[in-house]
This record gives structure tokens, sequence and C-alpha cells, in this order.
């Protein structure tokens, strides 16, 4: 009864291709037809930031995003992201500073404060909080996350200066 | 919690979208940034057979400017109302705004045409559009048409628009050297619908606004401008008892519906709050 | 949520009171009405296409008038139902007494919305109903009386006096109302689903 | 990764010979995949031919179901089945969820889905099975039922009325629970009382949120007769035993399995109508059934908690003793008690903690269960707690201000002395051992209180309104039996760990306590490490599989620490004394000359390294034919532990809340807090640190922002996450967390619980700050959530 559509997608610098019905969000897309489980569904209804992807290059809430919408385009989740870089340096601190419990949120918890990182090198810790309001964590306090993405800012940012 | 069934449609012209409307009557739905669309599709509020989206349409992403005129098209999105430089010097009132607007993942998304069209009554940018004295620029089968933003947003999630028009565009006057902007709101978390919130703007003149506007959102179903109390302001020095008497006026016309946590006594005596702290920050502004 | 109103029209008593049960007339001021139909001496079926905002759901309403005092007034229970989306439901007292040379028709109603609208609706449900109310009220106005229709009171603002801790709900804010059968009943109904348009534009 | 000796940062003596993690800020090493979005939650999960089911939820408070217009639904693309109660009644007993010691209480028999009449907005009515998730959404759009709306009881305060509807008939009335307990000479004590404090306090219904929301897969087999349920879930034996008992199949043929789950706090340990409902459909079908609630269905069926009304009075001498406590609780829960665990317990618990901390003689409460056609509710972390921690300190704050005494100086007055331990507090709750004055001591320097007071008071006379709160907390853990198994529940109060040298030098260990995030896996790890003597990353933990774990309780009540902990601590160093016995044997030497060294075992004396793990396990599995006859060696040892010496081994804390009130607007800013706390040994701090911070935002949610709002017909009006609000990370203060170690003397490791008591003491805290904020303006708020009409309302501003 649907009309499913082929889209052209690159996902974490790799060409897939897929039919999907118009309806499908971008994370069912992810999550069922390419495999990737890392962006996750909280709320579908884009208040929990538990899907948050990369679509071109920005942060956006997978679950208000059609993968019809990505035809074209670029998508990068945290299983792409997790080799090095920015991303990689806030896991390691996130798990230095015991700043995921539960894990749900921590995928999507990332996405924004990676893009907090690359985009406002210079926050400081309300800023950062403001970041990541976007981002439900029912398990800590959001203290040790603050902390963790502050120590990753001020690492980078000693590194700029030497 | 799944969309229902749908068709889609990414189109890169206006007469396509509005071409695809007329096709399709009630059941297309224009999709811009789909920020509240998709939240309620997921919720199967409604169930369109197709969705036309025009985020794409080149012309309708551009901020510029035009003599004395600031032109921003209805899919810019919120984050490049923020980070537009063009926006910060000339409708600073917009970047003030903008923080309020929910968080970064949906800023990048959600569109300023979207959320004016949408009209939400919690919503920023219909109220910003009413104190910039903005214009709104529809596209329909006839042609454009423009209509004044205080004529524009007509009762709770409806607007002047047709259903078969397009905003495209919205143009908003260049202030002058003396044009003064305020903005306020308050809500229990950061990003979250206000409870209240007031966009003001005025000409200031030495201890004197004139010509303010002062208005308030997420207190009725459209964004409420308070005539009587701006006229209390217009033209006189600012004194506490003249901020006395602006709050008095604003207690003769305003009557907050309630919401789910909020009395419309609560969000008066609020609004009352938000007035003050608006005249202030505008006698006190650049 | 209780919405109390008034509603001077300009029509004779047996006018308005003849507009509150007639089919036709309802069907032209009830937001839209689809279809409607007496399926008793004091019942109707009304079909409404409620579209607010993100919300478009076709609502299967049922209307039955007790207390049925001629043109005096009665008591309209209404339950419309929108299928998976959720259901309104509600009674609205109605009564109309001469005024002027015209009629001024006043109201107590009780609205709900339920289920999924009501759940995630609420935030806005008195703005839904105000708007509704409005709106069906302009329209039984002006079928009834052309062009004459008074609006004793409007719902936004000027005499606002704020209530104090009144907690249930500010009563004249709403204004409209009015009342109809069970058009009100109707409208009440369809206006609380209206509610439903809550929700998210962030 | 083995790294240089260092032992507790607090002074604990090492519970193990050669301690390298107990106490130290171990970063949890299992969490990484989490990090990378590789767990494996439930949803993640997709088994051959899984289909999905969603249900149709009672849209109203209460309701005859009339008829089930299902043939369109049937019809849909991709629908598998419609299955309504009387289907699954054919498979499934119903339950009735009573715990013997709770004297009197009742509640009705309760089936997986509403059979003729729902109770509740959210209890599924009907099932729609499909292929698809997105598909059974489809077909539940065309799906028509018909109902007749009954009257409900919706309101606790009138709940017993003779004019309320009775919920079960049956039942005689909606009474689910009552208790009266009376020391004494409590009317004696307010008689001679220098100030009497009184205040009613209301507790708004709330909910858990996790943000994995609730779901499992159930996988019946019919060839084998065997049960697999896949489940988010904190205690997989307890639901082991009810599909066991509910749908009668032999225990041994259930299996269930807890991969990552993604939050729980007590949402997660209930056995909810849908979980039957979804087992039931698995047999129905022979085939896979997954079912994930939606945010929206988990607002009105994931348990709700804490709907309370206590009114609360405290006696107090002119020298600032507390005489007697006196409380009156009404609490509304669902209109059925709760399975397994009940819903009687929280406001139990409430009877149980109140005036907890402090060493006053008398005491009076009394308690009042009621029946509310609204969604049931349950144990939620803190369970009673939070309600009792606000009402006891509130009325100590309010008593100190009639008395012009400093908040903090009260409190050092009363508690129960660190010395007079162990002591039965006037709620006959018996405490092994607490430190308060420690505690208090700790914070004044810790939080440096007396420069706060300064600063508050300097900014007073700027119009600044600042609050400092305190709220001492008492928290129970490690529970002994007499939490549920002597009521009959059978859920247990011992767990077990199973330790294991893996051939090539590793250990394994299966545990029946499970990771919910809270770091079970990262602590157990710590402890296996220490009591075998290797080095972490030689350990794996493996838990959450009914079938591979010794049994056990599982999650809940703070118990992962002391009592699982305990297990492992006990297994481990089972495991380490036959390592040696093995390395005895090959050596030939005293087992007393040997002992464990990173992996080694070494001469005890020199600590020359003997023989390595790995060539242990080379020998005792694949060379036994080399050790002496009559030698077997034993390299998998279980051992279980459970807690008998008192009924619960308490903890304590104090923490303080600073804030700011915006007296035009009612809007609070939440400047700092701070906590101190005790849960006897602490394993590891960086994690305590964190369970403590994000139990206070979880109190501060309570405090401040949630509320499940139903109006007059009984509809959730704030079912969604734009509407009910959580605490998000820009309001939350930042949050010090410093530590007392009191460890109990029931077990070796001497490990309390450290999950709750943050939620317990956080809305007391704020809820004194705010009136601390509040009271130069002649104001105070006793109504949680402490919303901005709340407090403009208390001070007159509307």
């Amino acid at each position: 009864m649907s009309i499913k559509k082929t889209i052209e997608v690159t996902i974490n610098n790799e060409r897939v291709v897929r039919e999907v019905e118009p309806r499908t969000h971008l994370v069912d897309f992810l999550r069922e037809q390419v495999g990737l489980k890392g962006a996750h569904l909280g709320c579908e209804h884009g208040v929990c930031g538990a899907c948050t992807v990369r679509l071109n290059g920005e942060i956006v809430r997978g679950c208000l995003t059609l993968a019809v919408q990505a035809d074209g385009g670029s998508v990068d989740t945290i299983e792409g992201l997790s080799r090095q870089g920015v991303l990689k340096d806030l896991q390691d601190s996130f798990l230095n500073h015991n700043a995921l419990q539960c894990g749900f949120c921590t995928p999507g918890m990332l996405m924004a404060a990676a893009d907090l990182v690359e985009h406002n090198p210079k926050a400081d810790r309300q800023q950062v909080r403001e970041a990541i309001a976007s981002n439900y964590c029912r398990c800590t306090g959001y203290h040790a996350i603050v902390d963790a993405i502050c120590s990753v800012l001020s690492k980078r940012n000693l590194e700029t200066v030497k | 919690m799944k969309a229902p069934v749908f068709d889609y449609v990414r189109v890169d012209s206006v007469d396509k979208a509005i071409g695809l409307l007329q096709a399709h009557g009630d059941d297309a739905k224009i999709l811009a940034g789909g920020q509240t669309m998709m939240a309620t599709l997921n919720m199967r509020l409604s169930s369109p057979q197709l969705l036309v989206d025009i985020s794409q349409i080149d012309q309708l992403r551009k901020i510029s400017v035009n003599g004395s005129t600031l032109h921003i098209g209805a899919m810019v999105t919120h984050s490049e109302i923020e980070r537009s430089e063009v926006i910060r010097q000339h409708a600073p009132l917009l970047s003030m705004a903008v923080p309020h607007i929910a968080h970064k993942a949906i800023r990048n998304r959600g569109t300023w045409g979207g959320s004016l069209a949408y009209a939400d009554p919690a919503a920023e940018w219909p109220a910003c559009a009413i104190a910039l004295g903005a214009t709104l620029v529809a596209q329909g089968p006839q042609g454009i048409r423009r209509i004044s933003a205080d004529q524009f947003f007509l009762d709770l999630y409806t607007t002047a628009l047709a259903a078969d028009e397009l905003l495209i565009d919205v143009e908003i006057p260049i202030g002058s050297r003396q044009q003064v902007v305020a903005f306020q709101e308050l809500a229990r978390r950061h990003g979250d619908y206000a409870i209240a919130g007031i966009a003001a703007c005025a000409q200031r003149d030495g201890e004197m606004l004139r010509q303010p506007r002062f208005v308030f959102f997420a207190v009725a179903n459209t964004p409420f401008q308070a005539t009587r109390a701006q006229s209390v302001v217009d033209g006189k020095v600012l004194t506490p008892g003249l901020v006395d008497e602006a709050i008095a006026a604003l207690r003769g016309e305003l009557n907050p519906l309630s919401d789910l946590t909020n009395t419309s006594a609560t969000k008066l005596h609020l609004s009352t709050v938000l007035l003050k702290r608006a005249i202030h920050a505008l006698s006190a502004g650049h | 949520m209780e919405i109390k109103g008034e509603e001077n029209i300009r029509a004779t008593v047996q006018t308005v009171w003849d507009g509150l049960n007639s089919t036709d007339v309802l069907l032209k001021s009830i937001p839209g009405c689809e279809e409607i139909q007496r399926t008793a001496d004091n019942e109707l079926q009304a079909k409404v296409m409620i579209k607010l905002g993100p919300v478009k759901a076709r609502f299967s309403g049922k209307v039955t008038m007790t207390n049925v005092q001629p043109l005096k007034g009665y008591t309209l229970n209404f339950e419309g139902s929108g299928g998976a989306a959720g259901f309104a439901k509600g009674s609205a007292d109605v009564s109309l007494q001469e005024a002027d040379g015209g009629t001024l028709l006043t109201y107590v109603a009780n609205a709900s919305v339920g289920g999924k609208l009501g759940q995630i609706g609420s935030r806005l449900i008195e703005g839904s109903a105000k708007k509704l109310s409005s709106e069906f009220f302009a329209a039984f106005a002006e079928t009834v009386a052309p062009g004459h229709r008074d609006r004793a009171e409007q719902p936004s603002a000027e005499d606002a006096t704020p209530s104090d801790d009144g907690p249930a709900a500010s009563p004249k804010a709403a204004s409209a109302q009015g009342s109809n059968r069970m058009w009100l009943a109707i409208a009440a109904a369809v206006v609380v689903v209206i509610v439903a348009a809550s929700i998210f534009s962030k | 990764m083995n790294k240089p000796r260092e032992l507790t940062e607090f002074g604990l003596p090492p519970v193990t010979e050669d301690q390298r993690y107990i106490g130290t800020r171990e970063p949890r090493h299992g969490a990484r995949r989490l990090a990378q979005g590789l767990g494996t939650y439930l949803d993640d999960i997709m088994l051959p031919r899984m289909a999905h089911v969603v249900f149709w939820r009672s849209p109203v408070a209460h309701a005859k179901i009339l008829k089930i217009h299902d043939s369109a639904a049937r019809k849909m693309p991709g629908v598998i089945g419609v299955f309504n109660g009387h289907d699954l009644k054919k498979v499934c007993k119903p339950w009735v969820a009573v715990l013997g010691h709770l004297a009197g209480m009742k509640s009705a028999p309760q089936h997986p889905m509403a059979l003729d009449r729902a109770c509740w907005q959210g209890e599924p009515v009907v099932a729609v099975v499909a292929e698809s998730r997105a598909q059974a959404e489809d077909a539940l759009q065309v799906l028509e039922v018909e109902w007749e709306d009954l009257p409900a009881a919706l309101n606790m305060e009138t709940a017993l009325d003779p004019k309320t509807p009775v919920i079960h008939p049956e039942l005689g009335d909606n009474l689910c629970f009552t208790r009266q307990l009376d020391t004494g000479g409590v009317d004696e004590a307010f008689a001679k009382a220098h100030v009497v404090a009184e205040e009613t306090f209301h507790f708004g219904r709330h909910t858990g949120v996790t943000l994995e929301p609730r779901c499992q897969i159930a996988d019946y087999n019919p060839a084998e007769h065997k049960l697999t349920v896949y489940h988010a879930q904190q205690a997989p034996h307890m639901m082991q035993d009810l599909y066991s008992r509910q749908f009668d199949i032999p225990e041994s043929s259930i299996r269930v399995i807890c991969k990552d789950v993604g939050g729980s706090f007590g949402i997660k340990v209930h056995a909810y109508p849908d979980d039957f409902a979804t087992v039931a459909l698995s047999i129905l079908l022979c085939r896979p059934v997954k079912f994930v609630a939606d945010r929206l269905e988990s607002f009105s069926s994931d348990i709700h908690a804490r709907e309370h009304r206590v009114k609360g009075k405290i006696a107090v001498s002119k020298e600032g003793e507390i005489l007697a406590f006196e409380i009156d609780d009404l609490t509304g829960i669902g209109p059925y008690s709760m399975f397994p665990r009940t819903s009687a317990i929280e406001g139990n618990q409430v009877v149980n903690i109140t005036g907890g901390p402090y060493k006053h003689k008398q005491y009076r409460a009394n308690l009042k269960v009621v029946f509310l056609n609204k969604t049931p509710t349950c144990q939620y972390r803190g369970v009673g707690h939070p309600i009792a921690c606000a009402v006891t300190e509130g009325l100590v704050d309010k008593a100190a201000r009639m008395l012009n005494m400093d908040p903090l100086e009260i409190r050092r007055r009363n508690v129960i002395p660190d010395d007079a331990y162990p002591y039965t507090a006037a709620s006959g709750i018996k405490l092994e051992i607490l430190s308060h004055e420690e505690c208090i001591r700790k914070l004044e320097k810790f939080a440096d209180y007396q420069a706060l007071r300064a600063e508050q008071a300097a900014l007073r006379k700027q119009g600044i309104y600042r609050g400092i709160g305190i709220s001492t907390v008492i928290e129970l853990t490690n529970p002994s039996a007499a939490f549920y198994g002597v009521g009959g529940a059978r859920i247990a109060s011992q767990d077990g760990a199973t330790a294991r040298l893996d051939p090539k030098g590793g250990v394994t260990v299966m545990v029946s306590v499970g990771e919910q995030g809270q770091g079970a896996e990262g602590i157990y790890a710590q402890i296996a490490a220490d009591a075998v003597g290797v080095s972490i990353d030689q350990v794996k933990i493996f838990t959450g599989d009914t079938d591979v774990t010794p049994y056990g309780g599982g999650t809940w009540a703070s118990r992962g620490a002391g009592i699982g902990g305990e297990a492992v601590l006990r297994a481990g160093q089972a495991l380490r004394e036959n390592i040696l016995k093995l390395a005895s044997a090959m050596l030939s030497r005293d087992i007393a000359t040997l002992t464990v060294r990173e992996g080694n075992v070494v001469d005890s004396q020199t600590e020359e390294v003997l023989l390595d793990f790995a060539e242990l396990g080379r020998v005792g599995y694949f060379r036994s034919d080399t050790l002496p006859a009559g030698f077997t060696p034993e390299l998998t040892v279980t051992r279980h532990y459970v807690q008998r010496d008192y009924p619960f081994i308490w903890t304590n804390g104090v923490q303080l809340s600073y804030v700011e009130v915006d007296p035009e607007t009612g809007l609070v800013k939440l400047l700092k807090h701070w906590a101190v706390e005790d849960c006897g040994r602490v394993i590891n701090p960086m994690l305590v640190d964190e369970q403590m911070r994000g139990a206070i935002v979880q109190g501060i949610g309570g405090a401040l922002y949630e509320e499940c709002l139903y109006d007059e017909n009984g509809q959730l009006q704030n079912g969604s996450m734009a509407d009910y609000l959580v605490p998000m990370a820009y309001e939350m203060p930042d949050i010090e967390v410093s530590h007392v170690e009191t460890p109990t003397r029931t077990s070796l490791l001497g490990a309390k619980g450290a999950g709750e008591a943050g939620t317990a003491g956080a809305p007391g805290a704020i809820m004194n700050a705010i009136n601390d904020a509040l009271a130069p303006l002649n104001a105070s708020v006793a109504s949680q959530p402490f919303t901005p009409e709340k407090i403009l309302k208390a001070l007159g501003r509307v």
C-alpha cells in the first residue's frame, strides 16, 4: 500500500542504496535497514535526543527526519565516528569520568557534545550544559558528563596553545 | 509510534509546490523543517496522503538586505538565523530570541517560515515578526501577496495563508539607529514552551520610548500586542510610575489562557513582570 | 474544563430555538461538520473533521438532549470519537432568554478530551475550546440572524479581570459560546477535540 | 593494566590480601561498547519470524468494554492476529498482588489484558500482532472498541467515601492497606513541647521515564515447551518464577535473558500485564513476539509512584530536642496492587522511615493506601524515602525556624549519636551502624556552610533571595528475606556468584545481580580481580541470563554492591583458595607458603613468582595426569550471600541545597548541591559519586518538575516528554559528593547500597532551601513539585 522510494545515502563514508517507505524515519532506517543500532529511540517525538545523528554535517533529531529526506546526502552515526578525532576523545573522557551509566542516551549525548566541541571550542561549563540540554539522561546527574566534555575542551585548548 | 503511510515529493520550486497543493488539496501537507510535523505524524495526529518537501527550494533559503529591508526566506533554518551576522546587525531581536527555540539539533532543521506558518501560540517568531513590523510574503496560484505580520496570525494555528498558498519570504524593515529591542521569555526548562514571553521594540529618544511594540506570546491563541500599555509608554519620560501605569494598562487588556500548570492569573502576573523587564531593557538598550 | 459564556443574538427566542434544533443550521455552524442526522427526537449523529494545527481527524459524534424545555433551554450531552486519536465528551446546560428584542443565550459547558489527544494535547485545550466555540457561535448567529449578530462578549481580552485563584478555569475567557443544542454539544466536543492540536512546535 | 597499589582514598583497611582495585576510581571497561553505540539493548535484537505487538489501551479511567470490532484490523497488511483478554486468559492465570506480612492487605485478581472492564487509562484491552510495528499500528488505527464509561475513583481524599464507586465490589471498599503505629506517649510529648510545627505535605504522582522504554521479546518453542524471554528487567529470576507459575511451564524450561538495559530505577522490576500478554501471544502464535512500549504508552502504563498527602507534626522542646513525630499518610495507588512486590510497600516505608535519623522516642503514624482508577503505582527509586525524608526534614526546619535555631544545629542536637549503634529507632527499624554526626561535621566544612550563610545574608540586603536547605537521610539497603520472602513473594534476598579460572589464566564470574547502568559489572570486576588476585583486564563478568548465572534476587533496594558484591568477593576468595591448592599440588609445597600476586602464584615470603595462572589452567584442565592421585582441581566455585543479621542494613548521609528564588516569577535556580554519604565501604568512588548525583537529580525532578497531571475524568494530561518535565542539564546544579565510610559488619566487604539515598534526600533539601529563601517574605511551600505558580501563590503574588 505504500510507495517505496529508492534512496542513496552516504552513511559513515559508505554509499548505501535502499528502498524505503517514505514514512520511515531516519533512525528506523539506520537501525532496521542498515543495521546501525547506535542511534536509539527514546521518545520518537523529538524531545529526548537519544536519536541524534549528523545529517550533512549537522546534528539532527533522527526521529524527526525522514529517511527520504536524506536522499543524496550524508549521514554520520556514532559507529562511524568512534575510531578517532573529537568523538573518540569524548568517548575516552566519558569512560574516565563515568559519564555514562546505562548508555542508552550516550550515543546521542556524544553527538551533541562533539558538535559543541567542534563549533564552540571555548565553551564554558554553562555553555556545555546548554549544548547538552537537548539530551535526556536519567542515570547520571549530568555533572560527570559536563566534566567529561569540559576535560576534552580544555585538553584541546591546551594543545592549540602549544 | 510510527507515522502512517504517506507519499513524499521533494520539490525544487514554489510553483511545483503550489501545483501539488492544488492537485491534492487537503490530502497534501507542506513539509518544511518538519520539527513539529514529524512528531505529530509519529503520533498519528493526522494522515496526509502526500508530503511536499519545500526545504530544498533554493529561492526560499536566502537571507539578504535590499535597501532598507531585510529579507529572510521561509526555509531559512533557526540555526542559520542564529549564525547570521546580517541578522545580528539588522534584526538583533531575532538573534536574542533564537537561543530560546528548542535546541540546536532542532534549530538545525526547523525553519523560520515553518514556525510562522504553523503559528503555535508559544512560538517566538510570530511575536518577533509583529514586534519588528514585518511583512509576510505569500505566493499562491494567483501570484504574490504581502500580509502585515499583525494581520497574519488569526487564531490558534490559524493564519491568513490560504490553503494553496506558501509563505515564501519575510520582509523586515531595517530599524533606525534609535531602535532598541528586548526579548524576555520565562520557561521552567531551557528550550521548553514558554510560560510567557515578550518581544519588544521601540525607538529610543533620550529618556523616552517612541512607537513601542510590546508583543506577548504563550498567553493567547495568537501573539498579543499590548496596545494600551504601548500607548501609556509612547513618548513619555520613563519613570517607575510610568512603568506601573503600563502594567495597569496591561492588566486591563490581557486575559491570558491558562495552561497545564499556570492559571490565567499567574500568566497575567508573569506578563506584567516581563513587561517591566522589557521596558527596563529597552531603556538600557543601544 | 468548564466553559461559560453567553451570546446575544439578534433574533427571536423562537428563531434561536429553532436554529438550535435544526440540523441544517447546525451543519453550517459546527466547524468542520460534514454531516449531521437526527437519529431520534433528542438525538443527533454528526461527523466532524477537525483540522487544527497538527491535528486532522474525523470525529463521529453523538449528541443527546435532556431536560428539554422548549424555548427555554436544555442540557446537551455529547461525545465524539476520533478513533485512535482519542475522543471528546462533555455536556452543556444551555438556556435562552429574551433580551432587548433579541435572545440571550447562556451556557455552561464541561468538556474533556480523552485518549491520545488528551494525553498530549492538554496544553492547548483552553485555547482550542475558545477557538472552536467562537467559530461555532459566529457561524450560528450568522445563520439564524444573518448580519445581525452582536458579539456580546469577546472571548479575549477586553473585560478581562483575571479571576483570582479559581482553580478551574477562567470563566469568561472562553467567550463564546453558546448554546445550541446539540450543536453546542458537538461544537464543544469538537472544540475539545481541537485541543489535540497542542503539541510540539518545538 | 596493573597499576600501582592504590588503596582507597578513605583509609579503610583492605578487604583482600593484595588490594589494587577496590576503593579506586577504576573506569567501567565494559561500558566502552555502549559509548560506541555497540551495546545490545532489547530493541536491537531481531529474531527470525519475530512479530510485533501493539496494544489498544483503555482511553478512559474506568470502562465497561462492550464490543471490539476487529475485522477491519485483521485484514490489514501484515497483521498476524488480534487478541482480547479472554483469548489470553486461556493460557495465563490471573494474579493477586498481596504480601502476607502486610496484614490485611487486599487486591483483586488481574489478567494480562482487561476482560470486560478496564480500570485505568492505559490498561491493555486488545493486542494487535503484525509483522512490523508500523503495520501493527496501522491496524490499530482501524480497530474500533465500543465502551461505556463507568464512574471512577480518582481522588485519594474521597476514595473511601460512601459515594465513591468501589472499584472492585468484591473487596468491599477501596482500601488496599492500612497500618497504625504508636509508641505510646505521643500526646504527652506534644503536650509538653515548647513548639509544635505542623504541615500538610503533598507529593505529586510521578513516574520513572527510563530512557529505554519497557520492552521484551517472548519466544516460545512448542517442541520443547520452552520459553525464552529477552527482557529489559532488573530481576530475571523473579520473572522466571512468575512465568513458570502463571503459564504452568516448568521453571527449568524458562530462560530469561537481560542484555544491556537502558535504565530501570524500579520501573523494570515489576511484572506488568503487558509482560504476560506478550508471553501469552508468543505461546498462542508459536513465534517470537516483541513488545517495545512507545513513549506515550509508557506514561500511562509504566508504574507511577509517590502520590501522597502527609499531615505531619513535630514536637520540640525549648532546647531544640525533638520529642515526637506524628504523621498521617494517605496514598493513592492504581486499581490493582502491582505484581508481585505490591503497591503497599511505599506507604509502609514512609511509616518506617519518617523521623528515622533522630533519637526521639515517641512516634505515631497512620497509613491508608487506597485504590484509584489511575495507572498502578509501585516501587520506584527511593520507595517512600523521598516522602518520609521531606516530611521529616520539612518539620525539623519549621520547628527550627520557630525556635530561631540554625537548621544544622537542630540536626546536630537530635541525630542518633555515632556511638549509639546498634539502635532501634522510634518506628522500630533496627539501625546497625550510621554516622550522622560525622556526616554533618563533614558537610559543614565541605560546603563551607558559614560562608554560604554569610553570602545569603549579604545578598538578601540587595533583594536577592537565596536559600540553604539541609536534609538528613537514611536509606534502606541490603534487605534480608524480611522484605519480600517472609510475605510469600518468591523474590530472592540472596544472590550468588560463580567464579571460574579460565584455561589461559583469565577469570570469568557469573553473577545473579545484573547491570542496569549503575556499574554493577564494573565493581564486580574490581572485587573479583582483588579477591582472586588478577589484573582487572583478566576478569570477565557475565550477568543477566537465568540459564547461566546462579540464582538470585537481582537489582533492587540498592543491593547490588552489598549483596551481589559480597557474593563475588566470597566466590573470588574461594577460587583463589582452590588455585592455591592446585599450585600446592603442582609444586608439592605447603599451601601456607604460597600466595597470589597479579595472576601468579608466588612464594608468600619472597614474592618470587612460582607459577602463572595460565600454567595452572593448562595443567588443571589439560594435564591432570600430572597431578597427585586423588587430587581434583576445582577451578569453578560458586558462593552465595544473604544478609541475615538485620532486616535491612541502613545507610545515611546529609545533603545541602543552595538555591535562589526569583520572587517576581516564582522560578527557582539551583546554584549548587552538596552531599555527604556513607554507604559503607566505597568500592569505586567515581561510580558512587555519579550514582549519588543521578539520584539527587531524580529527586530534584520530583521536587521541581515532575508530576502526572490528571483531569477530573482520570485522563492523564501531560503524557508526553514535551509536557512531563524531566530534569535536563541546563537547570541542574553542580553536585559535590563526599564520603564517610562506615562499613557494615554483616559482610566481609562492608558495602552498603548507594543507589537511592540521593533521591531520598534531594526533595527535602530543595524544599527546605526554597522555604529558607522565602522565609523573609513570610511564605513557604509544601506541595511538590514546587512550580512557579505555587511559589507565587505562597507569596500572594497571584
